[in-house]
């Protein structure tokens, strides 16, 4: 049924909404104090070097893309950050305190993700797949599941009430109720983007937002990704569609062959001879497959 | 609980009418096969099903068998005709009458979705006629029985089963509608009363199958086929209301009132030693459907909610009952020490959930298919070890008997009770505490499935590497559905070692295991009432049909691979999350495993 | 010392037994991730088909002599299993290839279930064990070592055809076009569809030579043991999946290693372990739950690929 | 589509299982000994059963349940109970202890079952033996060899007997297995006896009983080892007891295993007797490896110098059952018989009702029969008194009687 139904028009998220769920999460403290660091992270497969010396540091509220021509690394690295990789040398902190090398515990220290091929729960409803989210942040024992007295209930409002805000927050409240694998392509994005945040997470990763969509839904993604950074969460982004990460991040990485290349804001970076070079470098048919296409896997 | 239904654009609502969707007849074009004569068929639909409708009830009221059976008549009078006894009839042919009243009466009135009703109809008259039919052909010997022999004629069987069959192709040809969805809002205390009656009701037709055909046996050898006869029957007629809509409504009633239907459901099951089947020996075997019901549920937890396939899970029946046998005081138990009941069940469970947390530990490194395996090498170990006597705590061979009985003061939980002037049957006190403890599982169950801990189990069974995205810490979190699974079934083993009065190491073999998973898969992976009602089947058919124990496991072998085959969620298939087995092909296909190398660590 | 050597020499004729079992199991599981659990009962009809050959259709005079006997029962018992496998494969399991996991393994359980019912309700006298004619040079050879060390010419034989088998099989599978296909399906069925390669043809390949592989051990397992009865599909087939699973699945030269391996842990076991014989098996089981836990790969496996 | 192959599978399901269970139709015309020229006017009286039917001890089970209809088919047409017909009524408890209860309270609460015959385990018999004692059912077993089911869980110290209603005809395992011992050490002068057994009740008690006497008759007991009750390869057992060089091998269990056990033994070149119990007596022994010099105890006289053992075993072949009668056959008809003809004499010329119970339990505790086996009475615990035992031994190929004694303790 879902395919029949008309698309509303995609905007940003109402603000009340966005202030509401911002005062819910706390997230925010304005001190734009770096979060996320790397020092030195280099990742050996084998005899490849899938990364080397990679550092940087994403401050509160920042919006960081990360680009790079096919097989530079960038998933690597992002499965580094969030605790699927234990890096060969070099380190990852947390608001200075080591990442924890296990990826539920990444999420509960405050680093949630997205997936490039979209992995929600299919047989779960769009509200059920953000209450999964907020498992982590629920005080729930196996004793009050198992009664559900009065404190059970009180963290299951809690929780609809969340998921039911974080729904209205990516525009997906006429989905609540409907399976995650009937939604449409741009909705499903979008509910993993919505589950990510029931997390309260500080930073969100998300790992190529826009593929698959057209102008429209990706103008849609991007004001929905400020919206993100309004709450106080900062977020990096993987993504091919450089245009895309040009007109939305405050600060640029470009990833080539595991090394950082470049870095600096969107300006800079689009003018760096470098960067062209390293896209360009490939016939200009390979560099189109590469934006089709998936990532390294 | 849903008031904020959402509504597919085609919807038509109109504010007083209480039915949402009267989908019309599509118009009747047929492709595939049959299709020339169901098209032919179209334009005289009505008065086909009409006919099929009067041809049943004439077959009813003819004679259906030449010869007299061997232990009277099959199964009552052979030759009864209209003008000798026009309302005599009963049973099957009864069955036959009243769906062919019904079929007529739907046929001519205007009630939406007539022809799927009357389809169902159909489907159930020709199932009656195909039984008894066969049956009769069989033993008779020949077709000779079901038509004509040494004089006497007898076509009842083939007349219902033309009247069936023009009944399922005129309903059919006529076009087959969508189910209709009712929309009725009554005041609180009529849907009271009415779940209140549809429950009784319930309660009876359960009471009516187990009693049909008696108790079987030589003195009554037609009780099989007279018990299939009834199912067939009520087959039909549940086709039939499913079609027209109202027990979807029904349905949606109940989830108005859970509470309530709880409760009343609740008390049925307490009510029904009250009824036919209130004798001791169904008291007996739905005791222990009810232990086997808990440990499916239990495993239900494992399977239907973590995904985690479990092979060997009837040991920890195994474990709670050896651990019970061996703190009842019977002789052969090394203990040798008596402890109270109640709180034999609690050890008894927690020793089964260390066990079950031990099982489920190998789940930190190994999935699917291979767990799987795990899981049946530690039920073999476990059956293995029993039969040796391990550390004198099994019995061995001659296995842990005398167990003594529950006991309440000095009343034991095998005597029979008198309530005034009814009498209730031996065991009965069993069948009580059974329900009670079922209820409770299914409680827990409930509870643990719409509750953070449930949510990760299931986020866990559709996808592991993303449930651990989201903060769920897998490991642990599996290894808990293992042990809560084994308490459940620990609580149930205590039980089944007073009950049983003997514990032995053969009542835990793989094939139990097997039974077990046949129970969860029949009645629907992850649901409530799936369990129950799969062991409840998977009981009571052995026991109604024991004519056929020696292909009991044959048939049991078959129906594994056609319900997998054709219908892999089970009877109550979950209505939200369809359970991993329920998935589409395509689905399936579509959901192919992501490209992060989540294992390599 | 004559006990250790015979415990190995008796670890090494079962475990070639169940290596033959095991290379089914293996290459199932190698193409279509599917733990065929009524692999066991491939086996145990194979002895049953040999069986009712050599008891119905084959004159006793031909019986008598074990070199007509021998091919003809190996040749019947691996045709009836191969038949078996297939018409499982066509009928089981085609229908749910794009099933979820659960769903074949389920059906696999219910085909074991149901075969085995079968034979014991088809099969005249199944109910119990059924002698089973010697099919090869009755007696046994001695090495005079301590206590002297017994060898059966029926065990020599068990190892000899088994070997020999697993080595031509693998031998097909590297050397031939349909070998090649095999391995292509295995590694990725779709892109082995793009080469042209008819994937149902060879899974339903890989399911006849699994069948007739069981089939010849079904028949040898008779002529070794000079009984069958129904139940010894289920126990050697557990036993086969851990060797399979031992040698790293997917792997015949691995399901070889594996079989052996089993062998001797049962027989070396059943001698020095506590509990003695009445725990042999159990040790098996043991070894199984170690090896999945801490080697999933098994020992020649590898990749985790087949974890899922 | 699949719709119509589901409807067609289910419909060839149906009809198969239908077909199946037409062996013999049910024709008024076509019954036989349904009460042949007897008077039958008082109605039916149901002779329970309980055993495995299904499942891998069908085998021992079904043998049972023919001998039992053999048994009853002979009394209704010898009008052995007056006015009665007789039927049997076979339940099968698929092994084990919860479906063999329910069986039980399902015949126990039939008021027209007279007695039953079972179980094949003990463990059933367990629960099924109290269930029927509550509504004084008689219960004969041809087959458990407990001897905590007649005489309590303290038998050895102070025996007590459980059930009033609880008989067999079974020798328990302290008769046969020390007879054994008797035998093979102070007749065969065998000292230094290696004993197996398959672990379960029947196999495990004869072995023990029959190590305890070897020892106490100054025996050795070389080794004591336990092989699967579905083993087949013993090659590790055979090795271990090599080492020990016994002179006998004792093995408690049953022939299927027993046979390919003795043809292996010669195989690795121990060419010493293998000896069992009842359980190892079957035409098909020798067939299965059992060699020429192993010994069997069986219970009775040898039907040769028995008429009436012979005469069991000629009409069962009569009969044309299509599974032999197995290890319990002998055993089970007696049971049925000593019920048939304790009845016979509770109802004579009467009715039979629920008053009648007690009368039958007198009966049956009174029996002295001359049966398949033997003469047969029962002690004060409702134990057989039958120990009258026979060795046999293999000789051309089937086991022959050696020599016939009674039982005595040493």
């Amino acid at each position: 049924m879902s395919e029949s139904v008309e698309q509303p028009e995609l905007e940003a998220p109402p603000g009340e909404v966005t202030a509401e769920l911002a005062e819910d999460m706390q997230i925010a403290t304005g001190t734009r104090e770096p979060i996320l660091e790397s020092a030195g992270v280099s990742m050996v497969f084998g005899g490849l070097r899938a990364l080397n010396e990679v550092t940087f540091s994403l401050k509160e509220g920042e919006i960081i893309g990360l680009i790079g021509p096919n097989g530079a690394g960038k998933t690597t690295f992002f499965n580094c950050l969030t605790g699927l990789y234990t890096p060969t040398s070099g380190s990852v902190t947390l608001r200075g305190a080591p990442m924890p090398q296990d990826p539920a515990r990444v999420t509960e220290a405050g680093v949630a993700r997205t997936f490039q091929n979209i992995r929600l729960f299919p047989s779960m409803t769009a509200t059920e797949n953000v209450l999964v989210g907020r498992h982590v942040r629920m005080k729930q024992g196996p004793v009050s599941s198992l009664l559900h007295g009065p404190r059970f209930r009180r963290s299951e409002a809690e929780a609809h009430d969340r998921a039911e805000k974080l729904l209205a927050f990516v525009g997906l409240t006429r989905f609540a109720d409907e399976l995650a694998r009937n939604l449409p392509y741009g909705d499903q994005r979008r509910l993993e983007i919505a589950r990510a945040l029931a997390t309260d997470p500080s930073v969100l990763l998300l790992d190529e937002p826009t593929a698959g969509m057209n102008a429209q839904e990706t103008e849609a993604t991007r004001q929905l990704i400020f919206a993100i950074r309004d709450l106080g969460v900062s977020v990096v982004v993987i993504e091919h569609d450089t245009k895309f990460i040009f007109t939305l991040c405050d600060r640029v990485l470009v990833l080539v062959q595991g090394e950082l290349l470049v870095e600096g804001s969107p300006d800079e970076v689009r003018g760096d001879p470098r960067v062209v070079e390293a896209y360009l470098g490939a016939p200009p048919d390979e560099v189109e497959a590469q934006i089709h296409a998936g990532e390294e896997s | 609980m849903s008031e904020v239904t959402s509504e597919s654009a085609s919807t038509t609502e109109t504010a007083e009418a209480p039915v949402r969707t009267v989908p019309a007849a599509p118009p009747a074009r047929h492709t595939g096969r049959l299709a020339g004569p169901l098209n032919a068929l179209a334009p005289h639909a009505k008065i086909g099903m009409v006919v099929g409708g009067v041809l049943s009830i004439v077959g009813a009221y003819l004679a259906w068998s030449t010869f007299v059976l061997n232990e009277g008549a099959y199964p009552e009078r052979a030759t009864l005709t209209m003008f000798v006894e026009p309302f005599g009839v009963t049973g099957f042919r009864l069955h036959i009458t009243l769906l062919g009243l019904a079929t007529i009466v739907v046929a001519l009135l205007r009630v939406p979705a007539k022809h799927r009703i009357v389809r169902g109809l159909g489907v159930g008259v020709t199932a009656v006629a195909v039984l008894n039919g066969l049956w009769i052909t069989v033993e008779g010997g020949g077709l000779g029985a079901i038509t004509a022999s040494d004089g006497t004629v007898a076509f009842g069987s083939i007349v219902a089963l033309v009247g069936g069959l023009v009944t399922v192709l005129s309903a059919t040809a006529g076009g087959l509608e969508d189910k209709p969805v009712w929309e009725w809002k009554l005041a609180w205390w009529v849907e009271w009363i009415l779940l209140l009656v549809v429950f009784v009701l319930i309660l009876l037709l359960v009471a009516e199958v187990l009693t049909s055909g008696g108790q079987g046996g030589v003195v009554n050898p037609y009780a099989g086929v007279v018990f299939l006869s009834l199912l067939a029957a009520l087959a039909g007629a549940f086709a039939a209301l499913n079609a027209s809509g109202l027990l979807t409504w029904v349905g949606e009633v109940s989830e108005r009132h859970r509470v309530f239907s709880v409760v009343v459901l609740l008390l049925c099951a307490l009510a029904l030693p009250f009824t036919g089947a209130g004798t001791e020996y169904w008291m007996t075997v739905a005791s222990n459907i009810g232990v086997y019901a808990a440990t499916a549920i239990g495993l239900n937890i494992v399977v239907g909610l973590a995904g985690l396939l479990d092979l060997g899970y009837v040991a920890f029946l195994g474990i709670g009952a050896f651990v019970a046998a061996n703190l009842s005081g019977a002789a052969a138990s090394v203990i040798g020490i008596h402890v109270p009941f109640l709180l034999v069940m609690v050890i008894s469970a927690v020793v089964a959930g260390i066990f079950g947390a031990i099982v489920g530990s190998p789940t930190l490194r190994v999935r699917g298919d291979y767990l799987a395996i795990v899981t049946l090498a530690f039920g073999e170990i476990f059956v293995r070890s029993a039969q040796n006597n391990i550390a004198g705590l099994t019995g061995g061979a001659n296995a842990i008997p005398n167990i003594p009985q529950v006991a309440l003061g000095s009343f034991q939980f095998n005597q029979s009770i008198s309530l005034g002037p009814i009498q209730l049957p031996g065991g009965v006190m069993y069948y009580v505490a059974i329900v009670l403890l079922v209820a409770a599982v299914m409680l827990v169950f409930g509870n643990l499935k719409n509750s953070r801990l449930g949510r990760a189990w299931i986020a866990i069974r559709e996808d592991e590497d993303a449930a651990a995205a989201m903060g769920i810490r897998t490991g642990p979190i599996k290894i808990l559905a293992f042990l809560i699974g084994a308490m459940l079934a620990g609580f149930a083993g205590a039980f089944f070692a007073h009950k049983t009065a003997v514990v032995a190491y053969d009542s835990f073999r793989f094939l139990e295991s097997v039974t077990l998973l046949a129970a969860v898969i029949l009645g629907g992976m992850g649901t409530i009432p799936g369990a129950v009602l799969g062991a409840s089947i998977l009981f009571v058919l052995p026991e109604k049909l024991r004519e056929f124990a020696d292909y009991r496991l044959l048939l049991f072998g078959l129906a594994l691979v056609l319900i997998m085959r054709f219908r892999p969620q089970g009877i109550i298939a979950d209505k939200h999350r369809k359970a991993e087995l329920a998935e589409d092909p395509e689905d399936a296909a579509k959901e192919a495993p992501g490209a992060l190398p989540t294992e390599v660590k | 010392m004559s006990i250790f050597l015979s415990q190995i020499a008796n670890g090494l004729m079962f475990g070639s037994l169940i290596a033959l079992i095991a290379i089914g199991y293996t290459m199932v599981y190698g193409i279509i991730t599917l733990i065929n659990f009524a692999h066991g009962e491939i086996f145990m009809v194979g002895a049953y088909g040999g069986l009712a050959t050599l008891t119905y259709w084959v004159p006793t005079a031909v019986v008598a002599r074990w070199y007509f006997a021998l091919p003809i029962a190996l040749v019947a018992g691996a045709l009836v299993s191969m038949l078996v496998a297939v018409a499982m494969e066509r009928f089981a399991y085609r229908p749910l290839r794009n099933a979820p996991r659960l769903a074949p393994l389920i059906t696999a359980l219910g085909v074991s279930v149901a075969l085995q019912e079968a034979v014991r309700v088809f099969y005249p006298g199944a109910t119990a064990a059924i002698p089973f004619p010697p099919l090869f040079i009755q007696g046994a050879f001695v090495i005079p070592i301590g206590d002297g060390v017994v060898i059966r010419y029926t065990g020599i034989l068990l190892i000899v055809v088994s070997l020999g088998l697993a080595f031509g099989l693998e031998r097909f599978v590297e050397r031939t076009r349909l070998g090649r296909a095999m391995r292509a399906t295995s590694q990725d069925r779709d892109t082995a569809r793009l080469m042209g390669i008819d994937p149902d043809r060879v899974i339903v390949l890989t399911f006849a030579i699994g069948g007739a592989l069981a089939g010849v051990a079904g028949v040898l397992y008779g002529s070794y043991l000079n009984n069958i009865n129904i139940d010894m599909g289920f126990q050697n087939g557990i036993f086969a999946f851990t060797a399979a699973v031992l040698g790293g699945i997917g792997n015949i030269r691995g399901a070889v290693v594996g079989g052996l391996v089993i062998g001797l842990v049962r027989a070396l076991g059943g001698q020095y372990l506590p509990g003695g014989t009445a725990y042999d098996y159990v040790w098996i089981f043991v070894v199984l739950i170690i090896v999945l836990v801490f080697r999933p790969q098994g020992f020649f496996g590898e990749s985790e690929r087949v974890r899922a | 589509m699949s719709r119509t192959r589901k409807v067609a599978t289910t419909a060839a399901l149906l009809a198969g299982v239908l077909a199946l269970s037409a062996c013999s139709t049910n024709r008024e015309e076509a019954s036989s000994g349904g009460g042949g020229s007897c008077d039958t006017s008082k109605g039916t009286l149901v002779v329970g059963f309980v055993a495995p039917l299904s499942g891998s001890l069908s085998a021992l089970g079904l043998g049972m349940k023919n001998s039992t209809d053999l048994a009853v088919n002979q009394a209704n047409q010898a009008c052995k109970v007056p006015g009665y017909r007789l039927a049997l009524q076979a339940e099968d408890d698929q092994a084990t202890a919860q479906i063999a209860g329910q069986a039980a309270t399902k015949l126990a609460s039939d008021p027209n079952v007279v007695g039953v015959i079972g179980t094949l385990n003990s463990s059933t018999a367990q629960t099924v033996a109290p269930i029927l004692a509550q509504k004084k059912i008689v219960e004969i077993s041809p087959a458990n060899t407990n001897p905590a089911l007649t005489q309590g869980d303290n038998y050895a110290t102070a025996p007590a007997r459980p059930n009033a209603t609880y008989f067999r005809t079974a020798t328990t395992d302290a008769i046969q297995g020390p007879f054994a011992a008797q035998f093979l050490v102070q007749k065969q002068g065998k000292k230094n006896i290696a004993v197996i057994d398959d672990g379960k009740t029947y196999g495990a008690g004869l072995a023990d009983q029959f190590a305890a006497e070897a020892q106490k008759l100054g025996a050795t007991i070389a080794a004591r080892l336990k092989v699967g009750e579905k083993d087949t390869d013993f090659s590790g057992v055979i090795t271990q007891i090599r080492g020990a060089n016994p002179d006998a091998v004792y093995y408690g269990g049953e022939y299927p295993v027993a046979g390919p056990l003795s043809k292996q033994l010669a195989d690795a070149g121990l060419n010493i007797p293998l000896m069992g119990g009842d359980g190892i007596v079957d035409s098909t022994y020798a067939q299965l490896g059992g060699r020429e010099g192993d010994f069997a105890t069986n219970v009775g006289a040898p039907p040769e110098q028995q008429p009436s053992a012979k005469a069991f075993i000629d009409a069962y072949a009569a009969a044309g059952y299509s599974e032999p009668y197995s290890a319990y056959g002998a055993l089970t008809y007696d049971a049925a018989n000593v019920l048939i003809d304790g009845l016979s004499k509770t109802v004579g010329n009467g009715t039979f009702s629920d008053a009648s119970r007690d009368g039958l339990i007198s009966a049956v505790q009174a029996t002295n029969l001359q049966g398949a086996t033997g003469a047969i009475s029962f002690d004060q615990f409702g134990d057989t008194t039958n120990k009258v035992l026979t060795v046999y031994t293999v000789q051309g190929g089937k086991f022959t009687p050696l020599e016939t004694g009674t039982y005595a303790a040493s």
